[in-house]
């Protein structure tokens, strides 16, 4: 068994290949930086709309909306024991933007580029740091931007200190930390082992366990084997199947947590059989959302049909589609395919997507469509659907922040649906040209009144939902099977929001 | 000749249980050999080696042995132990086999081989034993016996590992040799002076031996006494010097086919083969 | 010894075996029927031919055995264990897994049979042209598949599936293309040994063309031993068409190719174990038919195994 | 017929080098029947395959029927010039059967009525039809030996070329042998070249023959000359001694030829 | 002159080595511009704009006409850059040195056993050809071979460590030893011995048993087969009769005579199995959670990670043309016909 003062997870984070909170995108590196990096503001995992201040004590928004002060708090030292001020949390915010990797973006949106992010994001004295918009927008989406990893607070001086070639410190923060979080990295295998050290010193309290080991098992079969011996005390990966016969033992338990993360399959709109109205809509009626999640979800996910995750501010909860073979026939007639028709479907070649897409095959051929799968690597699907060579494609869709803007930016939004467009946002890829939604999206970021803001885009759901050529199908929820013994660790609404700080062990 | 024989054979029999039936390779033959140069002709096929292999108990897998009688001084070769066997074999009675170039072990040296020979029935050390094969390869009379023994068998000319096959076989100091066509890998000249050194050993030694070869003339010369065999039995046995002089019209019939250097016949006459040499007596 | 005993007992046994053969078809079937008596004389390769026929048999009448429809889905019905109604249990999507694996057959009965029609000839050609003519010929072929032995197997036939796209013939393609290498290392080691022999210079006596002597006289006698290799390497064949249609290379769903049942029921192994150990049976089953009867031929062609 | 003029042959290259003929000249007429005799390794076979093309690499000049050779050989040449192999085990196709080591050579030079042919030279070798569908293995040593004959005479050749046709042979056999290729070459006016290391042999079939010793004719000699023992080197001597049986103080005297 | 014949015979080698080593390259070069996955996309993500997109384009240089994407790639690795890994973001050498010994621990182990079992196997079905311990062992190689080895590995840990605690779990010591021994080899049982920790040496042994066991079930196949195979052309030979006549004892015979002449043959053939096993144990470093070499090319390739697909393809052959190179050797060594 596992000893006290340890916690042992078996975890799939091949995903990994970065530590550096300017740079992480993906979902296993989001949680590592939760743990070890402190950002500026928090949301309330329990209570998403209630954000907080963590290294912020406290902040104003000014008049024009374009100007956000934040307090910073006093008396919290980084690992390196350099006390953290408002120079070190405008530093991570313009070296985020300055470096311009995959998640700069969430900041860039704000009008912040290399030449006047030092301008726009600044310490004005050692406690306050002032962050600028280029226009008017809502104040929550500001602020859910900032609670994203991107914004997680790097020690400036240690970080400056080991810049080489003026790279910003990125050769060492790849594999190295220097946050000021209830953890500190001791050690960094790629796709091996993750291993964390609690930081004594935490302004926060020191965590209960000295260390968090998180062992890569990339087959779900090892890790429940692991976790029902007891060598693990946390597996993260397991599959629908295994909930059950841990279930009944009383070691383990299991828990859910729902994600902001969309199941969904494109249509894509090049294609003149999938553009018709119709035919869109007997794609909708063809799955069987129920029985999937019934059976082979069991648990990883939730009906869900609207492009908001629950969770989110407006989102929409109700699911207007059923399976019903015989409307989609129906419907195909109308359209004038009395015979059916037959589709190609690209899908990842991991599960839950394999699993989807087969029973989709199995459910829409009683509706008259014929789906031919084609299973590929994620990266392989990806470059197909960025090029909009497909035909159908199922994939998923992870919320990048905690803000709706995240989700309609691109289910409802197809600013240029030129082959060379700049942006290519979902609607794009599936040249769904929508210049009206496209605008009403573009308003509700701008809308400041959050209640008016909730209804414009319930609004813009019922639309996509209505129209669109996308089938969302499910919200995915992770399934975590704990040790009976193991508390206090918390598995909140998005990766970045899982925190291994109060864990204890009986 | 000596009065008592070392080995009796006596109505020996190997069958080779085959897709087609059982081929009798051997059926029934019977002889004596005492102090001697004992000699098996025939054609190929004939079961001469058969013959020499089974007193060995080296007939492979299939074949079956019997015999009425199969004794080497007084033991019975057919029912020994395996364990007593492998003490019979090498130490008293040996045997040459045909080609040195498959005879000998490709990835042991020579010297080791040799030695190695000598160890399986001695307790003697490796010095011990390296002395005796220098030993004997000088006996075999080679030149530079030092160097021989060092080298590995693809690195020695045809007649020379003929002559370490004999030593290999000769260093235990046997009762009885068979050769089995140990000579006729060879050049005439090379198989001439080889024969000559295995006929001084065997004088020296008052070994017995068993020649077995398909030369008519060579074994005429060489042995003392000659077993003619045809299809698994002996048809004819006589002394070596009354070979041309053989009534068998088998016999007679295999001399005359031989080209003669006089020759000047114009045609060289054909075997005859009648079928009741088959049922000849023994 | 005559062989003019058409009209007695066994005659067409006598025919056969007849150590006089009137015609070439006769020469030519006696020498088979030979062949067979040796082959037929191994208890194990019998076994071997009986489970590679009874594959053949089972693709040819899979419609006729299976009991349910394999495609169809039921997700009511999903990972039942093994019952009267499904002797083999039902997979993820509820379909019958002994139906699955009848109709798989003819998948596998394809990939087995087009592989071994490709790789060997491939291989054989380039082997015993390598090997046949030597010098700079030898030198280049033999540096070439020296580079594609060194190969990681599954990222070549990967990328070739790649570049030709997904499906099984793809996929068969590709593994044809990444296992010609040793058959050609086998074939020009046995070409080297014959080309020195007399009835090769006979022939060239005879002025006969090279690829003449190479594809009349050559490679009739390296095929055996490559015939042997290839049946001890279909369950690697089989196990490598499986992999890439676990990533997504081969066999597209819902096809129900052994290999990716097994891919696919892996998931399950601990808590529905008959989801992948059913196929895994089967595939067992026949690479063991298939190893068995090229232990046989092997003693049957194999001029060395006497 | 054949001129062989300073043939020398080396395998090999640099330190491995092996000369195996050293400037071996001779002539053999038309109708003659040519021996040639040595030990093993002086380089008969060399010689041989080295008239009939099967070896690129030699030096010198050959002429056969008049014809002066290049390295390598015309389709034509073969239709003159064939060669006998010493092994009948492995000079036969394994998997043909004869029929078809016959029809072989009639196809490849596209020659008319091969049914004829192959019945034809099969009666020439004394082998009857039954035998022309068998496989090889399906026939004893002397019958295989016919039938390379009869490959090498299926093309109508005017020169045959025999090494060592009847060393793997029982004597019975041999006798069989020997008296076809008499009878052959009486019947089809052939020219024969035959190596063999058997000087009775050499006797009954040959009208001349040369010595050779380690790559070097080292004596040219008539039959008459041999069958009286009239040799004028010391090593022709030293061989007709050894080929009269065993003789132990003939063998204490023998020498090294370098 | 012998000493210029070998200088001429390596350097003979030594251009095959390096034209192969080049066909090589060539090849993984192709293969990652075929891979229909676009490497910006596996470096920056999919979600970036497409000034980052274009940046990172012609920062990767493929923008390049092909033929000098080719030369650059080459002229790298001959300086020993095998350029940045996209999966971990490290420089692909580093991360090979770190994923090849375990691979190298675990086919190791996988070879000795294969050989130690192989061998033998072989020769007593060779001796007994045709009866019952030939079919025996037949039977069980087969097995060896044709049994889905994720399906035998998952078992085993079923059996071994969940069911009977006789094994230890996956990975390549228990997670506290983790990190105890500084990596010097790489090798963690050789690493526990160098530096005097005997514990995590017998952990890592004990975590060592089970899946090179599983893998060394397929080489033993393999290598008995062979030797079967080997041994029965030896058996058949003459000298293997004068050893008998020599009245040897059938033990020596066949351990002393017979085996030291398939010695030779067996070096190429445990060589290539040794190669096999080191690029094929993917499905098992899986299972066992054994963070190895296999298992890194392959998901490099799916992640169209191709400096790492390159540079693990490239220590692969490399490693191949190194032990074809060594069997070589080991056949000169082995066989005094060959020297
Ligand atoms: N394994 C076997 N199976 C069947 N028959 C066999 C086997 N081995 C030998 N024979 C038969 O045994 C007979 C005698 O063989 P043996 O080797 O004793 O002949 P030989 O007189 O030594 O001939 P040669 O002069 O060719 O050496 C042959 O007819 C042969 O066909
Ligand atoms: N392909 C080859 N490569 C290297 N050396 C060869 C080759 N063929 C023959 N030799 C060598 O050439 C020499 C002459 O060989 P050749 O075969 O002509 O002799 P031979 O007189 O026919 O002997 P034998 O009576 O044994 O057949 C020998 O020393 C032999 O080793
Ligand atoms: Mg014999
Ligand atoms: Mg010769």
């Amino acid at each position: 068994d596992t000893p006290k003062d340890t916690l042992v997870m078996a975890w799939q984070f091949d995903d990994i290949v970065t530590l550096d909170p300017g740079e992480i995108f993906e979902l296993s590196g989001a949680e590592y930086g939760a743990q070890v990096y402190d950002r500026l503001i928090r949301f309330d995992v329990n209570d998403v709309s209630k954000i907080y201040g963590q290294v912020a004590e406290s902040w104003t928004v000014s008049e024009d909306g374009k100007t956000f002060t934040f307090t910073i708090r006093d008396g919290i030292k980084f690992h390196s024991g350099n006390p953290l001020t408002a120079e070190d949390v405008a530093y991570s915010l313009q070296r985020a933007v300055k470096m311009n990797k995959g998640p700069a973006f969430i900041l860039t949106q704000f009008g912040l580029t290399p030449e006047n992010v030092d301008q726009k994001v600044r310490a004005t004295d050692p406690r306050t740091v002032v962050f600028e918009t280029d226009k008017t927008y809502a104040p929550t989406f500001v602020l859910y931007c900032l609670t994203a990893d991107v914004s997680g607070v790097v020690d400036a001086k240690l970080v400056k200190s080991k810049e080489v070639n003026g790279d910003f410190g990125a050769a060492f923060l790849k594999a190295n930390s220097a946050g000021s979080g209830p953890f500190v990295l001791r050690q960094w295998k790629a796709s091996e082992l993750l291993s964390l050290e609690a930081n004594a010193n935490y302004w926060g309290g020191a965590p209960a366990v000295k260390r968090v080991l998180i062992r890569h098992i990339a087959e779900p079969a090892t890790q429940r084997l692991l976790l029902e011996k007891g060598d693990v005390d946390v597996a993260r990966n397991l599959k629908p199947e295994q909930f059950e016969p841990l279930r009944s033992n009383d070691k383990i338990r299991i828990v859910q947590a729902p994600k902001g993360t969309l199941y969904y399959f494109g249509l894509n709109q090049k294609n003149e059989v999938l553009a018709k109205p119709d035919v869109r809509k007997a794609f909708k009626y063809a799955v069987d959302y129920d029985g999937m999640a019934k059976t082979i979800m069991n648990g990883l996910g939730t009906v869900h049909q609207a492009f908001l995750p629950k969770g989110f501010l407006g989102a929409l909860e109700e699911n207007p589609y059923t399976y019903d073979p015989a409307k989609a026939k129906e419907l195909l007639k109308q359209a004038g395919y009395p015979d059916g028709i037959t589709v190609t479907m690209d899908v990842r070649n991991t599960s839950p997507s394999m699993d989807m897409a087969q029973a989709i095959q199995g459910s829409a051929a009683a509706a008259g469509i014929t789906v031919k799968l084609l299973p590929a690597d994620g990266k392989q699907v990806v470059t197909k659907y960025r090029a909009r060579n497909h035909e159908a494609l199922l994939y998923q869709w992870g919320a990048d922040y905690q803000d709706p803007n995240t989700n309609a930016d691109t289910f409802a939004a197809n600013p240029d649906n030129a082959d060379d467009a700049k942006a290519k946002p979902l609607s794009w890829r599936n040249a769904w040209d929508i210049p009206e939604l496209t605008k009403k999206t573009a308003a509700a970021v701008e809308e400041r009144d959050t209640a008016k803001r909730a209804a414009m885009y319930q609004e813009l759901q019922r639309e996509v939902l209505e129209t669109s050529p996308f089938v969302i199908m499910f919200q995915q929820t992770e399934v975590i099977a704990e040790r009976s013994n193991v508390e206090g660790l918390v598995w909140g609404p998005s990766f970045d929001s899982n925190y291994y700080w109060k864990v204890s062990k009986k | 000749m000596s009065e008592t024989p070392l080995l009796e054979v006596e109505n020996l029999r190997i069958s080779f249980p085959t897709r087609t039936g059982v081929t009798q390779a051997v059926r029934g033959v019977s002889f004596t050999v005492g102090r001697e140069k004992l000699g098996i002709v025939g054609e190929s096929g004939s079961g001469k080696s058969m013959t020499g292999r089974a007193i060995l108990r080296l007939v492979p897998p299939p074949g079956v042995v019997t015999a009425d009688r199969l004794s080497f001084q007084g033991e019975d070769l057919l029912t020994l132990p395996e364990k007593r066997l492998r003490g019979i074999r090498g130490r008293r009675i040996s045997m040459v086999m045909q080609d040195p170039k498959f005879s000998l072990n490709p990835v042991m040296t020579i010297g080791a081989q040799i030695a190695e020979a000598y160890r399986v029935h001695s307790s003697a050390g490796t010095v011990e034993a390296k002395r005796r094969a220098l030993e004997m390869l000088e006996a075999v009379r080679i030149r530079n016996p030092e160097r021989v023994y060092g080298l590995y068998p693809h690195e020695v000319s045809g007649g020379m590992g003929q002559r370490i096959m004999i030593a290999m076989m000769l260093i235990p100091n046997p009762d009885l040799l068979i050769a089995d066509e140990p000579t006729s890998a060879l050049d005439v000249t090379v198989q001439m002076q080889v024969l000559a050194i295995m006929d001084e050993l065997c004088s020296s030694r008052g070994m017995g031996m068993i020649f077995v070869s398909h030369d008519l003339n060579l074994v005429a010369s060489f042995c003392d006494r000659i077993l003619i065999m045809y299809a698994g039995r002996v048809v004819e046995t006589c002394r070596a010097s009354e070979l041309h002089a053989a009534k068998h019209p088998y016999t007679r019939g295999l001399l005359d086919s031989l080209p003669r250097l006089d020759d000047t016949r114009a045609e060289l006459p054909v075997l005859a083969r009648d079928p009741s040499w088959l049922e000849g007596g023994r | 010894m005559t062989a003019q005993t058409h009209s007695t007992e066994g005659g067409l046994r006598a025919w056969l075996t007849a150590e006089t053969p009137h015609s070439r078809g006769q020469a030519r079937l006696g020498r088979v029927y030979l062949g067979w008596l040796a082959f037929a004389r191994n208890r194990l390769a019998m076994i071997g031919l009986g489970i590679v026929l009874l594959l053949v048999l089972m693709a040819a009448l899979a419609p006729l055995l299976a009991p349910y429809d394999p495609y169809t889905q039921d997700l009511s019905q999903r990972l039942l264990p093994p019952s009267a109604a499904h002797w083999l249990g039902t997979d993820a999507f509820g379909r019958d897994i002994l139906s699955r694996i009848l109709y798989g057959s003819r998948l596998t009965l394809m990939i087995v049979a087009l592989v071994a029609v490709t790789a060997p000839v491939a291989g054989l050609l380039i082997g015993t042209v390598a090997g046949y003519l030597g010098g700079w010929v030898d030198a280049v072929l033999m540096r070439v598949t020296d580079i594609f032995l060194a190969f990681p197997k599954l990222i070549l036939a990967l990328a070739f599936v790649s570049a030709l796209g997904p499906g099984i013939e793809n996929a068969i393609i590709a593994i044809a293309i990444t296992s010609w290498p040793p058959y050609a290392r086998i074939a020009r080691a046995e070409t080297i040994t014959i080309r020195k022999s007399d009835f090769i210079s006979a022939a060239r006596l005879q002025g006969a063309s090279t690829p003449r002597i190479i594809l009349g006289h050559v490679v009739p006698l390296c095929s055996s031993s490559l015939i042997v290799r290839v049946t001890l390497d279909m369950a690697g064949i089989i196990l490598t068409a499986a992999g890439l249609g676990f990533l997504g290379l081969g066999a597209q769903p819902p096809a129900p190719e052994w290999g990716a049942m097994i891919a696919t029921g892996r998931q399950y192994v601990l808590e529905q174990w008959w989801v992948a150990t059913m196929p895994g049976i089967a595939i067992f089953v026949v690479s063991l038919g298939f190893n068995l009867l090229g232990d046989g031929l092997r003693d049957v062609l194999d001029p060395k195994g006497q | 017929m054949i001129d062989v003029k300073d043939l020398r042959v080396t395998f090999g290259h640099g330190a491995d080098a092996v000369a195996a003929v050293q400037g071996v000249s001779f002539t053999v007429q038309e109708g003659e029947s040519f021996g040639l005799v040595g030990e093993s390794g002086s380089g008969k076979s060399t010689v041989l395959r080295a008239v009939v093309g099967l070896n690129h690499d030699w030096t010198g000049s050959i002429a056969v029927a008049g014809a002066a050779q290049s390295r390598r050989r015309e389709k034509g040449f073969f239709k003159s010039c064939q060669m006998v192999f010493q092994d009948p085990y492995g000079s036969l196709h394994p998997r043909h059967t004869i029929d078809r080591i016959l029809a072989e050579p009639i196809a490849i030079h596209g020659l008319r009525d091969a049914d004829g042919r192959i019945d034809r030279v099969l009666r020439d070798v004394g082998l009857g039809p039954q035998f022309r569908f068998r496989y090889p293995h399906q026939l004893s040593g002397g019958q295989r030996q016919r039938v390379a004959i009869a490959r090498a005479l299926v093309l109508e050749p005017r020169v045959l070329l025999l090494d060592e046709p009847t060393s793997a042979l029982d004597v019975s056999v041999q006798a069989e042998i020997l008296n076809l290729l008499k009878r052959l070459r009486a019947e089809h006016a052939l020219t024969y070249v035959l190596v063999s290391h058997n000087l009775a042999v050499v006797a009954t079939m040959c009208d001349r023959l040369a010595v050779m010793n380690r790559g070097r004719i080292v004596e040219e000699m008539d039959v008459e000359a041999l069958r009286r023992g009239a040799a004028r080197e010391d090593y022709t001597r030293q061989l007709l001694r050894a080929s009269q049986g065993y003789d132990r103080a003939a063998a204490d005297s023998f020498k090294d030829f370098a | 002159m012998p000493g210029r014949r070998h200088a001429i015979r390596g350097a003979g080698l030594l251009v095959s080595v390096a034209l192969t080593v080049l066909g090589l390259l060539l090849v993984t070069f192709l293969i990652g511009r075929v891979v229909p996955i676009d490497p910006v996309i596996a470096v920056v993500g999919d979600r970036v704009s497409a000034d980052t997109y274009a940046r990172v384009r012609q920062e990767l240089g493929l923008d390049l006409p092909l033929w000098q994407q080719f030369l650059r790639y080459v002229g790298d690795v001959l300086q020993g850059d095998f350029g940045t890994s996209v999966l971990t973001s490290r420089p692909v050498l580093e991360d090979i040195l770190r994923v090849f010994p375990a691979t190298l621990e675990l086919a190791t182990a996988a070879l000795v056993v294969g050989v130690l079992l192989g061998i033998p196997a072989g020769v007593m079905a060779a001796v007994h050809r045709g009866r019952w311990p030939d079919h025996l062992i037949r039977v069980i190689g087969l097995i060896g071979h044709s049994i889905p080895i994720f399906w035998l590995g998952l078992m085993a840990l079923l059996v071994f460590y969940a069911r009977l605690d006789w094994a230890p779990g996956p990975g390549r010591v228990d997670v506290f030893y983790e990190g105890l021994v500084d990596p010097v080899t790489g090798i963690i049982t050789a690493d526990a011995l160098l530096a005097g920790e005997t514990d995590v040496f017998w952990n890592a042994l004990h975590h060592l048993v089970l899946p090179a066991g599983i893998l060394g079930l397929y080489s033993v196949a393999y290598i008995a087969r062979m030797t079967r195979s080997f041994m029965l052309d030896q058996l058949r030979q003459e000298y293997i009769t004068t050893a008998r006549v020599k009245g040897m004892s059938e033990t020596r015979v066949i351990w002393r005579h017979a085996l030291g002449n398939i010695a030779v043959p067996l070096t190429t053939v445990v060589a290539l199995s040794y190669a096999s096993l080191l690029e094929g144990s993917v499905l098992t470093e899986t299972v066992f959670a054994w963070p190895g070499l296999g298992l890194y090319i392959t998901n490099s390739l799916l992640s169209a990670d191709m400096n790492a697909v390159l540079g693990g393809t490239l220590v692969v052959g490399a490693v191949f043309i190194g032990l074809n190179l060594l069997s070589d050797l080991l056949y000169r060594l082995l066989d005094p016909r060959a020297r």
